[in-house]
């Protein structure tokens, strides 16, 4: 039984760790329509930065993580302006083309500028410590990361249904010309959800190097489970993703420890297979 | 109209790629130079890896091309090979997709005219890229990959300096047998955890049977896909199943997910004993501070070595001017310069550009190899290096000690593992 | 020079390549209604979405109020108060009515000035008091159209821009809805309306242009045109 | 026998009811118009004919064949055609491959295909536009393209959700004279329209729904001057008009 | 006059002179190679609108049925190479049961699912071969086992041979019924299904055609390469590369995949051989660059700029509009 709760717990926590990587992606996708394929990218982006603040200026991601979210974030504006912007109104694929090209170049500028070395921080403040509760083993990195996680998804929430610019985010995300047409300056708008959404993924990046090595590949699974959770939740949907996000991460602790570890991605690639079937437009999907 | 306008450009676009070839294949002026390649994943999954190797070459050549008096290694008082000729490195990358070695391997010898090639680490990769010398009957030297089923597929122009992870896991079962006979252990479980790839799943093929045929129980077979995002279930497996003894196979990035998830799940076997890179890195282990201290694993070279082997320091140095950030020569890297070494040797003994003399000679001679454990190389059919030797070390402080076998060691084994709450 | 509410000289534009307007020139005076009727594919909703900015022309220029305002986006045009209600009404279906219409209101931040714009829109659209919480989607063609005429007003347009209000809508709705256009201007609000209906467009408006292939054929006042044999003969089908 | 029964029939989604217990006959050769207000469930009932919805309950017979519920290819391959009130050209073909799809349901030879699709063309006036892209054209256009489409499958039964909207009065003249056109070749049809104007002198029978019921039916004299169909869809002024025009 | 332009590549690879070096004729193989998949992958993803991230698992399935002829039982690869079409087509239609039903962005999630689920079952599954796949071993030469070592010419005919049957394909179907049907469904599928047009039988046969024609390509790969393993033929990689080409080609149009292929595989090729030795993935960086620039500048692929100046030469040559 302490196993079993054990497993459901680091499931849940990793689980709190996808959706913060996935509801950046949501967004993106939800409101723009664009397949954000460099969003690994942006993840591995915002660990490095952690990690030579960490480095170099002996900053802790504890602190850190709001530098890699800023970073990320003009980042993303950039990314946005210089390639994405003209994409918009193209055919859809086009923009998956082209951040896909960007995947490859940020992953490879990575590798030129910090060589492919495995980098971590090797004593930061949170660090490897745990909080045993019986038998079961709170790992604290983990924990703050999932507390963040609810923090970010609760406040993105909030805003997108409680704000002026949620309200005009959501109706840009409805009808660009119409909500061009109440005065939202939607061009802005853009610029902005690619923001956030970059942002999101750099507060999971800016945390993660609490006990996760940097390399030029660090993103790459992260960005494939994020893809599969935000389809699961159904696009735009912030609810959506973060339930599909935990629900991923919870098949992926149960399959890999009750049935093999080897099997935990095919189950959680299986799961979005079965649920489609059931509900063709993910789980919230309108 | 449109649509005759698609096929004529379509065919200027083709022509034009067609003239492109023309203008391709310039060819080097011919000096006194002997080329060779080095075909290593400088990009991709395991980059670190592979542009160690590739500088590790670099130093071999450096020594062999200019005078070094003061270099204890063969061919390093001299000046070039052959009476004055020079080693020209060309560098491909395979980026560890075993297609792509094959072709950079074809282009390496078709286009560039490689006199041999160096390479590949991944064992995957050095498979078909091997083949595509074994049919054009050149000589590939392979450093550091470690699969056994390489050396025996019958070829002739193939040579590994590696021992295998055969080779390693019967030393590491013998290990534990020497343990439970000196220091009155009791290990009789054991758990291999591996990434699911060529390399891991070969590793821990192999450690089966050594563990097997001992009599010893296999207890836990933990495979998982590398470039995790967590290995939570996996640890919990090895924790569930707790076995004695676990044998790691587990590459960079991995490696220090595995401890540190260890670390927080508070689990820790008896004895780990780990095959090839992740523990070996000097810089994971300077990173994992603490936390990396009392696993072990083989070590074909650490720094800790150096005083088996003098000769490694000043190649190292020259090493090190060719890295960044500079780091020691590890246990992979460093078999790439000696497959480098000896060939040059081999190579300088026949006296010409003979393939199947300096063949015969490879496989006749026992060649002088300072920067190998154990100071020589031979090749048995095959081309397995016979006198391939590694040591068992333990990481304690960030220092590689050696604790096995017996005449290279230099300090006692500290077993069990101290748990994580006993350490600091 | 600032007698005319909206003034477009030469006005040139298209889509990707293919031009639609060759040079289209119209004005509107404050508290006008003016039609501009024309064929399908004549370029009518293309000439307003140039206008209210959607559309950047190739050359030529618009000025409201005087003030050249060519190639502003029409996020600009709404807070200089021309507003532009779309073809095929545009609503967000998702949303209910009343967040639609505070929408509408975007660019004004004061809640008490919202709360008194909701109260007029209410007024003059009775239906939409009623179904406050209803999403707009759920609601009827004619109902959406009132909803999308009301939403442009919210923003308490000079200008507001209507684009083929009777597409789709069955005759008595037609007829209801273009009495509301003549209610608005009551309220100071120039209108520039597009119609295909040709008859119903001219019965309401002070002054028409009529176009074709995206240039403007004929002009006058809506009475003149409807006495027009040509415009008999080409657009009413008599 | 008529060509097409509807029988009692209903189509909800969830709890509204979009069509309620409707029947009415397609006689073969005539010209039917489906006419009421928006909302009144007139795109419903032609989605249920032609098989995009299946009914909730309720049959349709085409032929005497009961084809309720059908997929709509299967109901094309009978013979029903049907066009799309928003209108669906394949955008990235040009005009004449639009037809030639069309074309091809009855035979699979290109030769063959083309020849009818040729045909089809001419007949709609859009040999101008034969090579042009299906989604540059106008909605006009776009309109006509949709009706050649329908005839190059040789229909015996031809739906139009509202080819009309939308056209000015000189176009509606054309589209009217295309109808008469269809209808002297035989073809049945069935047509949902707004355009009082230019349903009302061709066709046999108006069919009025509201609020997805069947409020009358009849000749087009008849329901003009009906009292609930001029309260739920024409209006007084509208329906006087109309009265006058027919004047 | 483009049956000129085959002839022309048809022959050139004899005459003596660069052509001869066998790096050119690899990156001719490899670009006529990957013309022929991408042009199979344009078959479902241009032609029928199903953009599909899965064809690698086609493409694995024929790479494995002609390894495993070879490798395990011995046999020569022809026989793998056409009953791993044949399963590869089965395969394609029991997968497209459930996907087809999903549209859009769905679709390609749930493809990619696919790729993933594959990729890793092959990984454990050491019936054939598993993580550590299949190598071949050293056997005769020649067009039986259809294996060369020392020349690439024959590879490079083979290859041309396939050009010839997927190119001809498609170039056929584009002509018929089905081709017609294909965009029908792609550009509208109600509006094609109430044409008459069965549009789940349309997309189910062209996904089973594509599986079977990619999966050709897949056999040809690895015999191309001698061993085959997941990674190396089932993974996302090889999918994008695909799509890339294709897309950068021009979607849904007959020469697009072969303009994609001649761009791109020449340029990742030798731009490998000029800067891969350097290590600092500059090879990769640069060729990040060029999609993003190509994307940005013409979405609509090469084939679209092709378009753009022949409506511009049009115009300037006075032609009426």
């Amino acid at each position: 039984m302490a196993i079993f709760l054990q497993v459901v717990l680091d499931g849940l926590l990793n689980g709190m760790l996808y959706a913060l990587i996935t509801v950046g992606l949501s967004l993106i996708w939800g409101v723009m329509d664009v397949i954000n394929f460099a969003h690994g990218e942006f993840l591995m982006v915002a660990m490095y930065v952690t990690y030579w603040l960490g480095f170099l200026m002996n900053v802790d991601p504890l602190i850190s993580w709001i530098a890699s979210a800023a970073f990320v974030f003009i980042l993303s504006v950039i990314v946005y302006k210089l390639v994405i912007s003209p994409l918009i109104g193209k055919p859809p694929l086009s923009a998956l083309l082209a951040t896909f090209g960007l995947s490859m170049l940020i992953k490879n500028i990575c590798l030129n500028r910090f060589s492919p070395n495995f980098k971590l921080l090797s004593d930061t403040y949170l660090g490897g410590r745990v909080i045993p509760m019986g038998d079961l083993i709170l790992p604290l990195p983990q924990l703050v990361i999932a507390i963040v996680s609810l923090i970010v998804i609760t406040c993105i929430y909030r805003f997108m249904t409680r704000s002026r610019t949620g309200w005009a985010i959501q109706a840009t995300a409805m009808d660009r010309d119409a909500a061009e047409l109440m005065g939202i300056d939607t061009s802005k708008i853009y610029a902005l959800v690619f923001g956030i959404g970059g942002a999101c993924v750099g507060i999971a990046g800016g945390l993660l190097p609490m006990y996760m090595p940097v390399h030029p590949e660090a993103g790459s699974l992260f960005s494939l489970i994020a893809f599969v959770c935000v389809a699961l939740g159904g696009f735009g949907s912030i609810v959506g993703s973060l339930l599909a996000a935990i629900l991923v991460g919870l098949v992926e602790a149960l399959v890999g420890f009750y049935v093999a570890p080897i099997f935990k991605y095919v189950a959680v690639f299986g799961l979005y297979l079965i649920v489609i079937l059931i509900r063709p437009k993910g789980l919230f999907g309108w | 109209m449109s649509k005759r306008w698609g096929r004529v450009i379509a065919s200027i676009i083709v022509i034009a790629l067609l003239a492109g070839f023309a203008v391709s294949g310039v060819a080097c002026a011919e000096e006194k130079v002997i080329k060779i390649g080095t075909l290593f994943p400088l990009t991709g999954p395991v980059a670190l890896a592979g542009q160690r190797c590739k500088a590790a070459v670099e130093a071999a050549v450096e020594v062999i091309n200019n005078s070094y008096p003061d270099i204890p290694v063969p061919l390093a008082d001299q000046e070039g090979i052959l009476d004055g000729y020079k080693i020209v490195l060309i560098h491909a990358d395979h980026q560890g997709k075993p297609d792509v070695g094959k072709s950079e391997a074809e282009r390496l010898f078709d286009q560039e005219g490689v006199f041999a090639i160096i390479g590949s680490y991944n064992s995957a990769v050095t498979k078909p890229a091997s083949m595509v010398a074994e049919r054009r009957k050149r000589i590939f030297m392979c450093g550091a990959s470690s699969s056994a089923e390489l050396t025996k597929r019958g070829t002739r122009y193939f040579f590994r300096i590696a021992p295998t992870d055969e080779t390693e896991s019967i030393e590491f079962v013998n290990f534990i047998k020497w343990l439970n006979e000196t220091e009155g252990t009791n290990y009789k479980t054991f758990g291999v955890i591996y990434e699911n790839t060529e390399f891991g799943k070969h590793a821990a093929q192999e450690a089966k049977k050594a563990i097997e045929e001992a009599g010893f129980e296999y207890v836990a077979d933990v495979a998982f896909n590398p470039g995790a995002t967590n290995l939570n279930s996996e640890v919990q497996m090895l924790k569930g199943k707790n076995p004695d003894v676990v044998f790691g196979a587990c590459l960079g990035a991995d490696y220090i997910l595995w401890i540190k998830t260890m670390k927080q799940l508070s689990w820790l076997p008896k004895v780990s004993l780990n095959y090839c890179s992740g523990y070996q890195d000097p810089l994971i282990a300077q990173q994992l501070g603490g936390d990396g201290d009392y696993f072990m694993g083989t070590t074909g070279y650490s720094p800790e070595l150096a005083e088996l082997m003098p000769a490694v320091a000043p190649v190292e140095e020259i090493y090190k001017s060719k890295i960044d950030p500079p780091v020691p020569f590890d246990s992979d890297s460093i078999q790439e310069a000696v497959a480098m070494l000896v060939l040059a040797q081999a190579i300088e003994k026949v006296g010409s550009l003979d393939t199947e003399k300096i063949v015969d000679a490879l496989y006749a001679n026992e060649w002088d190899s300072p920067l190998s454990l154990g100071g020589k190389v031979a090749f048995a059919p095959g081309g397995q290096n016979i006198k391939a030797m590694s040591t068992i070390t333990q990481l304690i402080g960030g220092e590689y000690r050696r604790v096995f076998p017996e005449e290279f060691a230099n300090a006692e084994p500290v077993v069990p593992m101290p748990s994580w709450d006993q350490r600091k | 020079m600032t007698d005319f509410a909206l003034e477009v000289r030469d006005l040139y534009a298209g889509y990707e390549g293919v031009p639609v307007l060759h040079g289209i020139s119209f004005e509107v005076k404050e508290g006008e209604i003016v039609a501009i009727v024309g064929a399908n594919g004549a370029g009518k909703t293309t000439t307003l979405r140039t206008v209210s900015g959607l559309l950047r022309p190739k050359s030529g220029f618009v000025k409201f109020y005087g003030e050249d305002v060519t190639g502003l986006p029409a996020h600009v045009m709404v807070r200089k108060g021309l507003t532009y209600v779309p073809e095929g009404r545009r609503i967000f279906g998702k949303l209910s009515v009343k967040e639609n219409l505070e929408l509408g209101a975007f660019k004004e931040e004061s809640g008490e000035v919202v709360e008194q714009r909701l109260e007029w829109v209410y007024s003059l659209f009775p239906i939409l008091k009623e179904r406050i919480n209803q999403k707009a989607e759920t609601m009827s063609g004619g109902e959406q159209q009132m909803l999308a005429i009301a939403r442009g007003l919210m923003s308490a347009p000079k200008v507001i821009l209507l684009d083929e209000l009777s597409l789709g809508l069955q005759p008595s709705l037609v007829e209801k809805v273009l009495q509301i256009v003549t209610e608005i201007r009551r309220y100071g609000v120039t209108v520039l309306l597009v119609e295909q209906r040709v008859l119903e467009a001219l019965e309401i408006a002070d002054k028409g242009y009529v176009i074709q292939s995206g240039r403007v054929v004929m002009s006058g006042s809506s009475k003149d045109l409807l006495e027009s044999e040509e415009i008999k003969r080409a657009y009413l089908g008599m | 026998m008529a060509l097409l029964e509807v029988r009692n029939l209903i189509k909800k989604f969830g709890s509204l009811v979009a069509n309620n217990d409707v029947s009415f006959d397609v006689e073969e050769g005539a010209i039917v118009g489906l006419i009421g207000p928006n909302g009144a469930g007139k795109t419903t009932l032609f989605n249920c004919i032609s098989g995009v919805y299946k009914p909730t309950s309720g049959k349709v017979f085409y032929e005497g064949t009961d084809i309720t519920g059908w997929p709509p290819h299967k109901v094309a391959r009978l013979g029903a055609v049907r066009t799309f009130q928003v209108v669906r050209p394949l955008i990235d073909m040009t005009v004449f491959d639009n037809i030639l799809v069309g074309a091809f349901l009855k035979t699979s030879k290109l030769e063959v295909a083309s020849e009818i699709a040729e045909s089809c063309l001419k007949m709609c006036h859009l040999d101008d536009h034969r090579d042009k892209k299906a989604g540059s054209l106008t909605i006009g256009l776009k309109k006509r393209l949709e009706l050649a489409r329908a005839m190059a499958t040789q229909p015996r039964l031809l739906m139009l959700d509202e080819v009309m909207a939308g056209l000015t009065g000189t176009e509606l003249k054309e589209a009217v004279d295309v109808i008469k056109d269809i209808k002297s070749r035989g073809i049945t049809l069935l047509v949902v329209e707004h355009i009082m104007e230019a349903i009302m002198p061709i066709a046999d029978k108006v069919v009025v729904l509201d609020s997805g019921v069947k409020i009358a039916e009849g000749p087009p004299s008849e329901v003009v001057q009906d009292e609930r169909v001029i309260a739920a869809y024409l209006g007084e002024k509208f329906s006087k008009r109309l009265r006058e025009m027919k004047a | 006059m483009w049956y000129g332009v085959l002839l022309l590549i048809a022959v050139l690879p004899l005459i003596p002179g660069p052509l001869q070096s066998p790096f050119a004729q690899h990156v001719l193989v490899l670009t006529l190679l990957f013309a022929c998949m991408s042009q199979a992958w344009n078959i479902l993803g241009g032609y029928c609108g199903q953009v599909s991230f899965g064809h690698s698992v086609f493409f694995g399935i024929g790479a494995y049925g002609a390894g495993m002829a070879v490798v395990t039982y011995g046999l020569t690869p022809w026989p793998g190479a056409i009953i791993g079409a044949l399963l590869a087509a089965i395969v394609s239609l029991i997968i497209s049961y459930p996907c087809f039903r999903l549209k859009g962005h769905y679709f390609a999630i749930a493809t990619f699912a696919i790729v993933e689920i594959f990729n890793r079952l092959f990984m454990v599954w050491y019936w054939v071969g598993g993580a550590l796949g299949l190598d071949y071993p050293i056997i005769e030469e020649g067009w039986k086992n259809f294996m060369w070592f020392q020349t690439k010419t024959q590879y490079y005919y083979g290859a041309f041979g396939l050009f010839i049957l997927i190119f001809s394909f498609v170039r056929w179907m584009e002509a018929n019924k089905l081709g017609y049907y294909l965009k029908a469904v792609r550009d509208g599928q109600e509006a094609a299904e109430a044409l008459g047009v069965n549009s789940t039988a349309v997309k189910l046969t062209a996904i089973a055609i594509s599986a079977f024609l990619a999966a050709l390509c897949g056999a040809f790969f690895v015999q191309y390469n001698l061993r085959v393993d997941p990674p190396m033929v089932m993974s996302l990689d090889m999918s994008m590369r695909f799509v890339l080409i294709t897309i950068l080609g021009g979607l849904g149009t007959f020469w697009g995949p072969l303009l994609g292929a001649a761009i791109l595989i020449p340029l990742q090729e030798y731009s490998r051989a000029m800067w891969g030795g350097l290590g600092g993935g500059v090879d990769l960086i640069i060729f990040g660059i060029l999609i993003v620039l190509i994307v940005t500048r013409q979405p609509k692929g090469v084939m679209g700029f092709i378009n753009l100046l022949t409506t511009r030469f049009k115009a300037t040559k006075g032609g009426d509009d």
